[in-house]
């Protein structure tokens, strides 16, 4: 089976976000004001042949421990559909 | 003797050619191993040059550090052989877990190609024994992603094995501890994140690259001697 | 009027083009042809209005190996030592989508070297915005443009060791990013042939997706009617990693002798190598579309053919060694497919699903565009702004003006642009970003390229001819600062629309003008660029004619820099200064607001001896830094061999000018004229090599000291420093914590 | 009241997405058979002060368009928790 898969790779928490801070920095002067807590991290979707949702999620999880997210700065979660 | 030293590239790394020309220009025997190879042809030091492998894509390294020769560099770290990567080879070597932390995005968010001046934290190292302690080196840097990070206690472990070599005069990048280069626990892996290569001839800025170097040279001279 | 003939104007052809191409035929075209008609009669790849005009230019010359028409110029540097040498234009793109807009630029002027068969190894880019301190716009165009450059050059492994940076209000709705490559080659020049029926074609590089398509027709070749989103579905992403397997590969198929001929594919996609490579050699090609390796499913033929993806070149191989062709780009990770056959019959054939979807003579598409003669009108305005104040007047105060002028966009340090660019990659650069000119020491050798570009757009605009010779003498003077011999010019010519009959004379004054320069300077011009519609509504940029110019220095240890390099040198100034060059100046548009006047008139035989002169003193190491002379007038050009060193210097500029008002002394731009150092004791030989060489030449001062003095004022060298390095940061998004 | 936003940013269908195709490609060499349609993006979480959640998806969405996507090149697609 065909399963579709979103991946998301955030910063860990405590680590500084140099482009979240960038981007909340810049957004007062663009005229938004009040927007705090940016955070940016990556989005990856992919598809993938698995016996069931469950394998996927396996599958995928493994993809992210080995390549996808590095642990040392980055957390990730996934999502099969 | 002359040292064998093997330059390993992989699609996208860059600066392979300069390293070579250095390498050479200071005695070594220069060998090019492409990155799906299974051996390094019985080196004594391994050299991981800078560039973009696999364009850096998901994060400089990531994709590089699964080719085949990665454990063949693993395998030569193993068993105490010199290993160093400069720049995207530093990545390379901490996407692999042969050196601890990781290289992030540069705080200021841009490119940088500057010099920049480095001090030797540990002058006892194979990579700056021809440094005096607290030496400051001029060393050109060129990258998107050289801000160092690692948790906290490890890099209290590493401060006190003087694992630290090279910490930037001026911070650049953001890097924890202001850190510019870091060798393993065993002493023999090296990652760095400013280019020698560029600065072994003064006409282009500086010769401070040769020390650096040199002292690879003769610490792997001196393995070859055992 | 039929479907068809409604379709050929969404296409760009007019009614009269459309009606040749069916006279070329004998019946009406295919979807598939007319489309491809389309972009190979755009006035991006055919040059149709400019043609007639570029025949004037001077091409020849000893050290031209090859002239225009290739991918590059080829010009002997030294003995067995050639180079590639080019300019490109990517504007249209890069201000509808800054980034990717100068990546792909980029990526493109190093195909067009690439395909020479010579290794690129230095980049330079001219750049054009509009004013910093106005609209936000302006500085985003500014960040995306670097980061695309940056990205791109840094990734594939080429130096950015040069360029310029340049604002105008003109330049607001149409930014310029003209990008220029050098190459060294490794053995005899590669060529765009196809000279065997029999070989095959066989493309190489990224898939082929809808990238661009009708890129070349629909944006290089109108004008922005200001704000059209309409246009967006051209935008190209680059993919650097694609092109730096690329360039291994490339040359590692020339060096192997595996190719006949090699040509990239740019603007027109397939569609032009296919065609030119075929009609320059006599021969045709069967082109197998369904061979074309696709990111996307579902695309028609004609857009297979048109399709503007980067990263790809299209290589012509023996077939019996076509097994190694491939095997070799699939070691590099490189897609390739055999995707056409050379014929002898003189025709581009294009099969489809067994079906033939476009059957032309080759020569149609590739050389029988129409050529136009486009009606041309001096402006009538021109001769009222040659009477109106020049803005000549002199400023409330004169130290206050010159800080304007050194912290102006215009002249602030550009570090903040060029350390985003490796630019010291290949061990070669000698002189980077920064210097008058990049010296770039060729690998493994002694010998350096120098290599600069210039293209003064208020001149342009005041006196199209006057303007480009001014140009390319700075660019040649820039080279000749650091002691090399000017050698040959590429050239990227940027104007409005040429169906604007004023904007087609500017173009032919131009034209005119580098022609007059380069015959005078002995510098051929070996190839260029033409970017017309450079304009929004009836809006159009200043004519901006961008000079690259290449020189030769034999021994790069020899180059002279231009920062004071000692405190105690003596300064001596090159050349007459005129009281009253400031028609187009820097001090009347930065002080005064003001663009009216005459541009400074060249002496071109002046500006070869004072080339000669350079040369000489830097072979005998007599001088220790030489600036040239340009933008802002002496005051400036002094002050930057200061900011660079971080050298002050004392000068009495009314006896290094012999000129009484202060204000003209310093800022009048007179060219041909040079800013000198040598050690104290050097000074008679310097001056009296001078007079013998028909340079005048005044003592002018000394180096040294926390001040720079010209006498009538003074400022404090590391206050101006401090502001001449902050003042692009501080307009520009400053992200660092 | 103070909503979290989450913005998810993704290279626009038909779009040259070189990073995810390099990925894909070089899966297979990493151990990962089957994957297919990988393509990268960005995601970014922030906090922001706004009246109801239709206030604060439309002031969202505008950021979006003035700075968070590059709406040429990229489609974005706001949540709002
Ligand atoms: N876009 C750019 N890319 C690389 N280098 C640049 C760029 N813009 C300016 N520079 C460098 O900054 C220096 C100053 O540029 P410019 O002000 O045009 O100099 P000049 O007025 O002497 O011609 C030059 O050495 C040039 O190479
Ligand atoms: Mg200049």
């Amino acid at each position: 089976m065909r399963f579709a898969a979103r991946v998301e790779v955030m910063p860990k928490a405590g680590i500084a976000d140099p482009e979240g801070q960038t981007i909340e920095r810049s957004l007062p002067a663009l005229g938004y004001d009040g927007v705090a807590a940016v955070r940016v991290g990556k989005l990856i979707t992919l598809e993938l042949e698995a016996d069931d949702a469950d394998a996927a999620r396996a599958r995928v999880e493994d993809m992210c421990r080995a390549l996808l997210a590095n642990p040392v700065i980055e957390d990730y979660r996934v999502s099969i559909a | 003797m002359s040292v064998r030293a093997a330059i390993v590239s992989f699609p996208g790394s860059n600066c392979e050619q300069d390293c070579e020309r250095v390498l050479r220009g200071l005695g070594a025997e220069v060998v090019r191993v492409w990155h799906d190879a299974t051996d390094l042809g019985g080196c004594d030091l391994v050299v991981l040059p800078g560039g973009f492998a696999h364009g850096d894509y998901l994060r400089p390294g990531a994709i590089a550090r699964f080719s085949p020769v990665m454990q063949a560099v693993a395998d030569h770290a193993a068993s105490g052989g010199l290993v160093a990567g400069i720049c995207n080879g530093f990545q390379v070597l901490c996407e692999a877990g042969l050196l601890p932390g990781a290289l992030r995005r540069n705080a200021g968010l841009r490119f940088i190609c500057r010099w920049v001046e480095v001090r030797v934290d540990n002058a006892d190292t194979a990579l700056t024994a021809r440094a005096g302690p607290g030496q400051v080196l001029r060393l050109p840097i060129n990258h998107f992603e050289g801000n160092y990070h690692v948790d906290a206690s490890t890099l209290e472990a590493m401060r006190r094995r003087g694992r630290v070599t090279l910490r930037y005069v001026d911070n650049p990048n953001g890097s924890l501890d202001a850190i510019a280069g870091i060798c393993n626990d065993a002493g023999n892996v090296f990652g760095l994140m400013p280019h020698p290569e560029r600065a072994c001839d003064p006409l282009l800025g500086s010769g401070d690259g040769a020390l650096l170097f040199g002292s690879l040279l003769d610490a792997a001279r001196g393995r070859v001697a055992v | 009027m039929s479907t068809r003939t409604a379709l050929h104007r969404d296409l760009g052809l007019s009614d009269d083009e459309y009606e040749a191409i069916v006279t070329r035929l004998g019946r009406e075209p295919s979807y598939t042809e007319l489309a491809m008609f389309s972009v190979m009669w755009s006035e991006h790849c055919s040059y149709k209005s400019s043609r007639l005009h570029l025949r004037r230019l001077p091409t020849t010359g000893p050290q031209v190996l090859v002239g225009p028409g290739e991918g590059a110029g080829v010009v002997a540097l030294a003995p067995g030592v050639a180079v590639a040498w080019k300019i490109e234009s990517h504007n249209h793109p890069s201000f509808v989508e800054p980034v990717n807009g100068a990546a792909t630029g980029v990526g493109g002027i190093v195909r067009d070297v690439l395909s020479m068969g010579a290794r690129p190894i230095a980049l330079l880019d001219s750049l054009r915005f509009g004013p910093l301190e106005g609209a936000a716009r302006n500085r985003y165009l500014l960040e995306g443009v670097v980061a695309g450059i940056s990205s791109y050059g840094n990734s594939i492994g080429v130096p950015t060791v040069g360029g310029e940076t340049s604002f105008d209000p003109c330049y607001e709705g149409n930014i310029l990013v003209n990008v220029a490559c050098l190459g060294v080659l490794e053995g005899p020049p590669m060529h765009a042939r196809a000279e065997r029926p029999g070989d095959v074609a066989v493309l190489i590089g990224a898939a082929t997706g809808r990238d661009g398509i009708g890129g070349a027709s629909v944006l290089a070749s109108v004008s922005f009617a200001g704000g059209d989103d309409a246009k967006r579905p051209a935008v190209q992403v680059g993919d650097p990693f694609a092109e730096k397997l690329l360039i291994e590969a490339c040359l590692e198929l020339v060096r192997g002798g595996l190719l006949h001929g090699l040509q990239d594919l740019g603007a027109g996609g397939l569609t032009c190598p296919a065609s030119e490579m075929t009609a320059g050699s006599g021969t045709g090609i069967a082109v197998d579309v369904d061979a074309v390796h696709r990111r996307e499913p579902n695309m028609e033929p004609f857009e297979v053919m048109i399709s503007e993806s980067q990263e790809r070149m299209l290589a012509i191989a023996d077939e019996a060694r076509v097994a190694e062709v491939l095997e070799l780009c699939d070691r590099w990770g490189l897609p390739a497919r055999v995707v056409g056959r050379i014929t002898a019959q003189p025709r581009v054939v294009v099969h489809a699903d067994d079906a033939i979807v476009a059957d032309v003579p080759a020569p149609a598409l590739a050389d029988d565009a129409p050529l136009y003669d486009r009606p041309r009108r001096r402006p009538g305005w021109l001769d009222e702004l040659a009477a109106a104040p020049c803005g000549d007047d002199p400023p409330a105060e004169l130290a206050e003006a010159w800080l304007a002028l050194l912290t102006s966009p215009e002249h602030a340090c550009k570090r903040w642009i060029w350390e985003q660019y490796d630019h010291m990659i290949f061990l070669g650069t000698v002189q980077g970003p920064g210097a008058d000119a990049a010296v770039i020491r060729l690998p493994g050798r002694d010998v350096a390229a120098v290599l600069s570009t210039d293209g003064p757009g208020r001149y342009c605009y005041l006196d199209p001819r006057a303007g480009a010779i001014a140009a390319v003498a700075e660019a040649a003077r820039n080279v000749a600062c650091t002691g090399a011999r000017p050698l040959a010019v590429t050239n990227c010519l940027n104007l409005g629309s040429p169906e604007d009959e004023e904007v087609m004379w500017q173009f032919a004054e131009v034209v005119d003008g580098i022609a007059q320069a380069c015959t005078a300077l002995g510098t051929p011009v070996t190839g260029g660029n033409v970017s017309f519609y450079n304009a929004t509504g009836d809006r159009a940029i200043h004519p901006t004619p961008v000079i690259g110019m290449l020189g030769v220095l034999d021994d790069a240890r020899h180059a002279v820099g231009a920062a004071f390099s000692a405190p105690g040198d003596a300064i001596a100034v090159l050349g007459d200064t005129r009281a009253g060059d400031f028609g187009g100046s820097d001090f009347a548009a930065t002080i005064h607001g003001t663009l009216a006047g005459r541009p400074p008139e060249v002496d071109l035989a002046a500006e070869a001896r004072l080339a000669s002169l350079l040369h000489r003193l830097a072979a005998q190491r007599v001088l220790t830094c030489a600036h040239d002379c340009s933008g802002g007038g002496l005051a400036v050009a002094l002050a930057e061999c200061a900011l660079r060193s971080g050298l002050g210097f004392s000068v009495d500029l009314a006896a290094a000018t012999a000129v009484a008002e202060p204000h003209r002394a310093a800022f009048s731009e007179t060219p041909g004229r040079v800013v000198a150092t040598c050690a104290q004791d050097a000074l008679p030989d310097l001056l009296r090599a001078a007079r013998a060489a028909g340079v005048p030449a005044r003592a002018a001062g000394v180096v040294g000291g926390p001040v720079m003095d010209i006498g009538a004022a003074r400022l404090e060298l590391g206050a101006v420093r401090d502001a001449w390095e902050a003042a692009l940061p501080s307009l520009l998004s400053d992200t660092v914590s």
